[in-house]
């Protein structure tokens, strides 16, 4: 073997190492006492107990947020599917200035800064009288997962192959059986990766949820920021099983959904 | 008393944890329970101040010596007395902290936590120096400079440098008072530029011996390093005393001891508490209900329970402080430094809104100092002057 | 030729509408209230127009945040990409699938934890004193690093931090895309006596040029909402070294003063730099 | 009835127009083969058959009706597409099925329909398979499948064979003839590939830049090309041309000459023979023209020479047992009754 | 020198061995053709050649120097590949140059190398295109140009001509061949179109499943296949194949029967027989064969019948004139010295 592909090696080697490590830390440190976790030389061997995790999971409040983060979430990443696929399809299948324009106006929704938004939207959730709910947080969220969703499924229908479609029109499908027979069966797993990623990025969202909800409709981000102190303490330990209690869905989501996930973003089509 | 359930939006802590356990308690006595909603420290100050602008959805706020002024001058809480209860015997908390409630003349929370300073020590390490406890300030930096060993992983001290009001400028204002420094003594000294000055640089020259981590740090990266056993000596909030000697929290239970801070340094008063909201009380019966609640929360038998469930840092009665079960719990050395210090304790913030702006633009300037970004502390000084008196 | 002429329109509309309406109505509330004084501890407000814009432009700290902002875009961005470019093609020169497998799998990890948990598990594992990463230090050297106690490191290991999520994801998506490439001109290549890097640096990078700048354009996007990152790390520290615009804003807004008015000005001026930066590269890259 | 009848239709995009006034009636039963090369707008009138691109202009009739409006599926056409366009999510079966599904057919009638269509096509063991794990002839008979269920009146093929490697290619061919001979549906197919054109065809629509060039079955347009361009598109190897003028009963170029077939006026004339009516002749023979040898093929059967005479280059067929050297010098004779003549300028075919 | 010697040369996907033992002595100025049908290993063999492939066991020479280890850049081969494998960013000109230019040639040289090859394959204008702005012809010319500026000592050609269509793969194979003349490197060329390799090749090696079924001129091969698999192979149409039995100087298969060219023991053999060595005859011409006609394809000069006759098919090419009708019977002989005899079982010929 050349040092060159050995020296690449190591780098990979490192960088896997990079991701594992610190999250089997994390999930070591969250079975430590403070006094364990705040030593000099960190500690690979100790007694475990469950003390932080039982805490976290004996929250009142988490079991809640919990139950909110997932309605929520899937709430806005399903409106956001039903709302934003479809349009993905049009911009991909169709290609004028108005479609382009569009995919545009999708992705500039990402620059707009939340705490622009915190404060008018708040203002509107109060004067409808719908703030503290889980509708004011899933219509506001609604642009992440609507826009993330159009962004990355546009490429996803693009490599459908446009013979399909017409074989499917020669088969007597309408252009709406078209696309939930043919187009969405054949990109699905692509979309389905687009979908869940916007799942992602309204699971960890934090600054609108903070301002637009007390207690009814808390998600799991805010209860984390109540973890992340303790009287005038950081407990690294709760705050450590916090940390894996808040990462366990978007892993498990990662398993189920990793092979799309992978193809996702590659440029094969399905039929090369 | 109450008809609907109170909703309180709090900061964590194990004694709010420990109440919870008592609604049943509560909704007997008022007819109502309740309901904490907690965030951390700065987002529960953000979103306290947006509900409080906006919604008002909670019915009792926590807050803290820093946002009191502007809670209290908004009209976003309402004062105390005709919605505690006298049985409840407000006068019996802590001298300092009652003193941090107030404003304006008037008494606006119940503390749950506070208090002044304690200067903390290691016993093991003054004794193999031999050197002496601190009693007065000279002292105290003498001892510092002298412990302070980096090699054998020894610091003298621990102070504050993350930037905020209650953060590196909370630990410097002891300093500052020392100096003589107040604020805005007229409308044409905000501050007293050679305090500050003076304050800032010894300040500076003490960080030199702090441990690492507390450049950025603040409470808790100072007592971490001291609990881990890296810090000789320092003075610091009092909540330090009773996590140093909890061995769930500390590696030095048995080497500490407690006194009350250096004289003549101040000790640096602060009170976190509950408050009636306005915004969600707009009738007399519901503020009664709220301030039942308030007093209820606050009350020597739940402090009774924060001391049985080993929670020193939530202690705000003198009366606690005083019984048997907090000296067998923490030791006589405790509370005779708990009851020391209160004397020491004095508000040395500016008690006005805008103190937090005003604080927190000096944090940051404090912090660039402390960490190198900028040296000149005449200059820092200054501008703190100007943004001062641009407020 | 006549059944579902409608689809377009059914289908893209209502997401139109939704997204014109949500993104909209804030978006006027937000310039409108950056007219005016408010601050949140004073119900009244009255119109002051361009002043708080004005007022922008001599706050020293508003001109930091625009500089502090515009590092952390240039040096996240390059940073990210420059991992994501390599690690990709490391593991297209060097793993065999089923390594590639793995890594792809490890790599897409860290993108997935919520940015405030990454934040956190970083900020302890670089603790001078209980830290796991600066125990070696630590035990080596009895020097106790503080990483993020000085400007300079403190803005880099925040964008560590930010590599560690988004350059190992991109990782994964350069490899895919080398895979997607066909391999003759590589071979082409190595007939042509390229070899090595070359390979890469003459014939793959060039013909993955354009999804490697819609690659950087996203990044550059998502680097704007550094604010998680920032808060729990270093709050903006040491000093105002970190302050990024977003964050500045939101101490403005709601930490330490409560000027809403004022935070939405600056929310207003990074929409519209933003939006400018952005659609001309678009612009740029979709010809 | 299952008549095909385009009348003047014309197909633009935006300003281009790409096909203008195409008119053309195909019978019932009847197999086209639209030939012609890349670019001349085969696809784009199949297209517009099967409703995939609109009508600019005209009339499209099937059946006798006029369907310019109708979708593809009212349209009783199936279409067999150049990459198969098979559904890469569905297995074989589902593939073959889908439509008639669609058509709410029961699940029996399916079965029964589907059975024969599979045995035709040997398909049985593929049946559960996804298309990916067939290979390309495989797929290409899925796709003709997936026409063939539906039994329709039009059966349009665009280029389905263009995929295949050469062997393949040959055995689809025979099949789809026998399958034509079978079902014996109207059919559409368009490819540029003559030799397919020539086999399949009942009738070859000879196409150039939008425009039919010559129309006829496949002798026909081999044996009398219509115009410069049918003659030169027909045939491998293809035809050799000699441009040369008429005068006097002879076409010469000043340096060869040959007997004019029949009497013509003094004008250029480009003289068109394949290959294979040139034969090598020994010396002296009257009219025999002496040519250079320049390079030999072998091709099996025959030998193809590349000769030169005087300023023209020409291609001969000859049995493979004739050994011509490089170089040497050759006379070869023309067979004049297979001379196509035509007009140099018009490209029009000359005949007497 | 650049012989190209393969000894023993083997190559193993893991388990899968593709290659086993495969020798070949390629001389200097030979252009080799390997020929085979899809899979047998062609590419691997010219891959290894290369260097694009590690070799598993055995020894490759080229100039007699062994470069087992060698990277391709080193060997002093150029390679055409299938898909032209153009660097899509660069300009066809930075496409031709740009080995040139890494390897550190200076401005002017490289101008004067780029001009003839330029000049030799007619790509003047094109130069500052990109690929995907040229057709595939151009394009493959563009992969040529690349290939002839390095002037190596072997060229390589994996299938170039099989993405183009017909026309253009005739005209590209008559320039690669006038190519090969002028410049006289070694030259390997693999494709599976027997076309190409008969036209092409100096020497064909045919092969089958990684190994060689016969090697020889194109001719040889053609006129005596080795093997039953050579003699399908090659020719277009195919050989026809009768299953017969051997017995007292006849071929027979209980309902037609055939003299034996020469004498055989008693044995299953399997005779073949080209298309145009069969023709037809009027009744009673001794040795006759009735058969039935079943379907005719028309080619052109020739028109390929189907007969069958008893258990057997076959096909007979025949001049375009002769018209059969469906089902009519006719009479056929086969030429008795184009009868090739090969043992039934082991594929191999009996010669006489
Ligand atoms: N969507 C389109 N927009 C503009 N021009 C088009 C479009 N589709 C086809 N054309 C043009 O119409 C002409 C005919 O195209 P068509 O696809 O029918 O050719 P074809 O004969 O099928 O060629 P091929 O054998 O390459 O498939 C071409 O010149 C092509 O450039
Ligand atoms: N990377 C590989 N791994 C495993 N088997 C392979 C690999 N590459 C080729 N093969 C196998 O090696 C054999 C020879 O392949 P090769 O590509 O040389 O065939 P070929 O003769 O060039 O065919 P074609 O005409 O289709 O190009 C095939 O059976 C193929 O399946
Ligand atoms: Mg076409
Ligand atoms: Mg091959």
């Amino acid at each position: 073997m050349r040092p060159g592909t050995l020296i690449l090696r190591a780098v990979l080697i490192l960088a896997g190492l990079v991701v594992v490590i610190p999250l089997l830390w994390t999930l070591l440190n969250a079975f430590k006492t403070n006094a364990d976790l705040l030593v000099g030389t960190p500690k690979l061997f100790f007694t475990p107990v469950w003390d932080n995790m039982d805490y976290v999971l004996s929250r009142r409040s988490v079991a809640r947020a919990l139950q909110n983060s997932l309605i929520i979430c899937s709430s806005a990443v399903v409106i956001g599917a039903v709302l934003g696929v479809p349009a993905a399809y049009v911009i991909a299948r169709i290609k004028n200035r108005a479609t382009r324009e569009a995919q545009f106006f999708a992705l500039s929704l990402r620059f707009m800064p939340p705490v622009a938004v915190a404060i008018p939207m708040m203002v509107i959730w109060i004067s409808l009288g719908m703030y503290d709910s889980r509708i004011a947080l899933i219509v506001t969220y609604l642009t992440i997962t609507i826009s993330i969703t159009i962004w990355l499924s546009v490429p996803a229908f693009e490599r459908v192959p446009i013979a399909v479609e017409e074989a499917a029109r020669v088969d007597r499908l309408g252009p709406y059986a078209t696309f939930f027979r043919v187009a969405l069966p054949i990109a699905r797993m692509q979309v389905l990766s687009a979908i869940a990623f916007s799942f992602i990025l309204v699971w960890n969202e934090f600054l609108l949820a903070l301002m637009l909800t007390t207690s009814k409709a808390k998600t799991l981000p805010i209860v984390a920021s109540e973890m992340s102190q303790l009287g005038m303490n950081v407990p690294w330990g709760i705050l450590n099983a916090a940390v894996v209690l808040l990462s366990l869905p978007p892993l498990i989501l990662l398993a189920l959904v990793g092979r799309g996930m992978n193809t996702a973003f590659s440029k094969k089509s399905p039929q090369d | 008393v109450c008809s609907e359930d109170l909703r309180i939006l709090a900061q964590p802590r194990d004694g709010l944890t420990l109440l919870e356990d008592y609604v049943d308690e509560f909704e007997e006595l008022s007819g109502a329970g309740f309901e904490i909603d907690y965030l951390n420290e700065n987002d529960r100050r953000a979103k306290s101040q947006a509900d409080a602008s906006t919604v008002g959805s909670y019915d009792v706020y926590y807050v803290d010596e820093a946002n009191l002024p502007l809670f209290a001058s908004s009209g976003w809480i309402v004062p105390l007395p005709g919605y505690y209860p006298d049985e409840y015997d407000y006068d019996d908390f802590d001298a300092g902290m009652r003193q941090v409630a107030t404003y304006d003349g008037k008494q606006w929370f119940a503390p749950i936590q506070g208090g002044g300073d304690l200067l903390v020590y290691r016993t093991d390490i003054l004794e193999a120096a031999g050197i002496e406890p601190p009693k007065t300030w000279d002292e105290y930096k003498a001892a510092v400079e002298a412990l302070n060993d980096p090699a054998a992983g020894i610091y003298g001290t621990g102070l504050r440098g993350q930037r905020g009001s209650g953060a590196n400028v909370w630990r410097w204002l002891p300093l500052y008072a020392l100096h003589g420094g107040k604020w805005f003594e007229s409308e044409d000294t905000p501050i007293n530029i050679e305090a500050a000055t003076a304050a800032t640089q010894e300040y500076l020259e003490l960080f030199q011996y702090s441990a690492p981590g507390t450049q950025t740090g603040s409470f808790d990266e100072s007592t971490g390093a001291f609990r881990a056993g890296k810090i000789a000596l320092l003075v610091e909030s009092a909540p330090l005393g009773g996590m140093s000697v909890d061995a769930a929290q500390s590696q030095v239970v048995d080497k500490v001891a407690f006194l009350a801070p250096p004289a003549p340094l101040a000790g640096s008063g602060y009170a976190h508490g509950f408050a009636i909201a306005a915004a969600a009380n707009p009738t007399d019966e519901e503020k009664a209900c709220a301030g039942l609640f308030v007093a209820w929360s606050t009350s020597k038998e739940q402090e009774a329970r924060r001391l049985e469930a080993g929670q020193p840092g939530e202690l705000t009665r003198t009366s606690t402080y005083q019984s048997p079960a907090y000296v067998e719990a923490f030791g006589q050395n405790l509370a005779d430094a708990m009851a020391a210090t209160g004397n020491h304790t004095q508000v040395l913030f500016w008690q006005d809104p805008r103190w937090q702006e005003l604080g927190n633009n000096w944090g940051i300037k404090l912090e660039e100092l402390i960490t190198g970004t900028r040296t000149d502390v005449d200059g820092a000084v200054k501008e703190l002057d100007e943004f001062a008196r641009s407020l | 030729m006549n059944r579902g002429r409608s689809l377009p329109v059914v289908f893209l509309g209502p997401a139109l509408v939704v997204l014109i309406v949500l993104a909209l109505i804030p978006t006027i509330y937000a310039i409108n209230i950056s007219l005016q004084n408010r601050t949140l501890s004073a119900p009244d407000s009255d119109y002051v127009w361009f002043a708080n814009y004005i007022a922008l432009f001599s706050d020293a700290r508003f001109l930091n945040a625009l500089w502090v902002s515009l590092k952390w875009e240039v040096i996240s961005v390059s940073l990210t990409m420059i991992t994501g470019i390599g690690l990709g093609i490391a593991m297209f020169e060097a793993a065999s699938p089923r390594w590639r497998n793995i890594l792809c799998f490890l790599f897409i990890i860290p993108v997935l934890l919520p940015r405030v948990c990454a934040a956190f598990v970083w900020k302890f594992a670089v603790h001078p004193l209980y830290g796991s990463v600066t125990w070696p230090v630590r035990a080596l050297t009895g020097q106790t690093p503080d990483v993020l106690a000085s400007p300079n490191s403190a803005l880099f290991t925040v964008a560590f931090v930010d590599v560690w999520q988004w350059g190992l994801f991109f990782a994964v998506i350069v490899l895919k895309l080398l895979e997607s490439l066909p391999p003759q001109p590589i071979e082409a290549a190595r007939i042509d006596r390229i070899k090595g890097w070359r390979v890469h640096r003459y014939i793959t990078l060039p013909m993955l040029k354009l999804p490697l700048i819609s690659l950087t354009l996203v990044k550059a996007i998502e680097s704007l909402r550094s604010f998680d990152l920032v808060y729990v790390m270093t709050r903006g520290g040491p000093g105002i070294s970190t302050e990024t615009l977003d964050m500045y804003a939101y101490s403005q807004g709601f930490i330490e003063a409560g000027r809403i008015s004022y935070a939405s000005s600056m929310a207003v001026i990074m929409l519209v730099i933003s939006i400018l930066m952005f659609s001309t590269i678009w612009k740029r890259i979709g010809t | 009835m299952a008549t095909v009848e385009c009348r003047s239709v014309r197909k633009s995009y935006g300003e281009h127009e790409v096909i203008s006034d195409f008119s053309l009636s195909i019978e019932d039963h009847e197999f086209v083969v639209f030939l012609g090369p890349s670019g001349c707008g085969k696809s784009t009138i199949l297209r517009m058959v099967a409703g995939l691109e609109d009508i600019t202009g005209g009339d499209l009739m099937i059946g006798g009706r006029r369907v310019n409006d109708l979708d593809p599926g009212d349209r009783g056409i199936a279409m067999v597409f150049q990459n198969y366009a098979l559904y890469p999510h569905m297995s074989v079966r589902e593939n073959i099925t889908f439509a008639l599904e669609r058509a709410g057919e029961t699940k029996d009638m399916i079965a029964r329909r589907l059975a024969p269509v599979v045995e035709t096509l040997g398909l049985q063991v593929y049946l559960n398979r996804k298309p990916t794990e067939l290979s390309g002839g495989q797929q290409q008979r899925v796709a003709i499948a997936r026409a063939m269920i539906k039994t329709p009146e039009v059966f349009l093929f665009d280029e389905p064979l263009s995929n295949l490697d050469a062997k393949l290619r040959g055995h689809l061919r025979v099949e789809i003839a026998r399958l034509h001979k079978e079902l014996r549906s109207t059919s559409i197919y368009v490819t540029h590939d003559q030799l397919e054109a020539m086999t399949l065809a009942d009738r070859i629509v000879l196409m150039n830049a939008g425009r039919i060039e010559q129309m006829g079955t496949p002798e026909e347009i081999y044996s009398r090309p219509a115009t410069l361009f049918a003659a030169g598109f027909i045939g491998t190897p293809g035809m050799n041309f000699f441009n040369l003028v008429a005068s006097g009963g002879k076409l010469t170029d000043g340096e060869i000459s040959i007997d004019a077939p029949f009497p013509l006026s003094e004008r250029p004339v480009t003289v068109g023979i394949r290959p294979g009516a040139i034969s090598l002749v020994r010396d002296g023979m009257p009219g025999a023209i002496p040519a250079i040898a320049d390079r030999d093929e072998f091709h099996g059967e025959t030998r193809l020479l590349s000769l030169t005479a005087g300023r023209q280059s020409f291609m001969v067929a000859v049995p493979a047992s004739v050994r011509v050297a490089e170089g040497e010098q050759v006379f070869v004779s023309l067979a004049p009754d297979q001379l196509h003549l035509f007009d140099t300028e018009s490209g029009a075919r000359i005949d007497a």
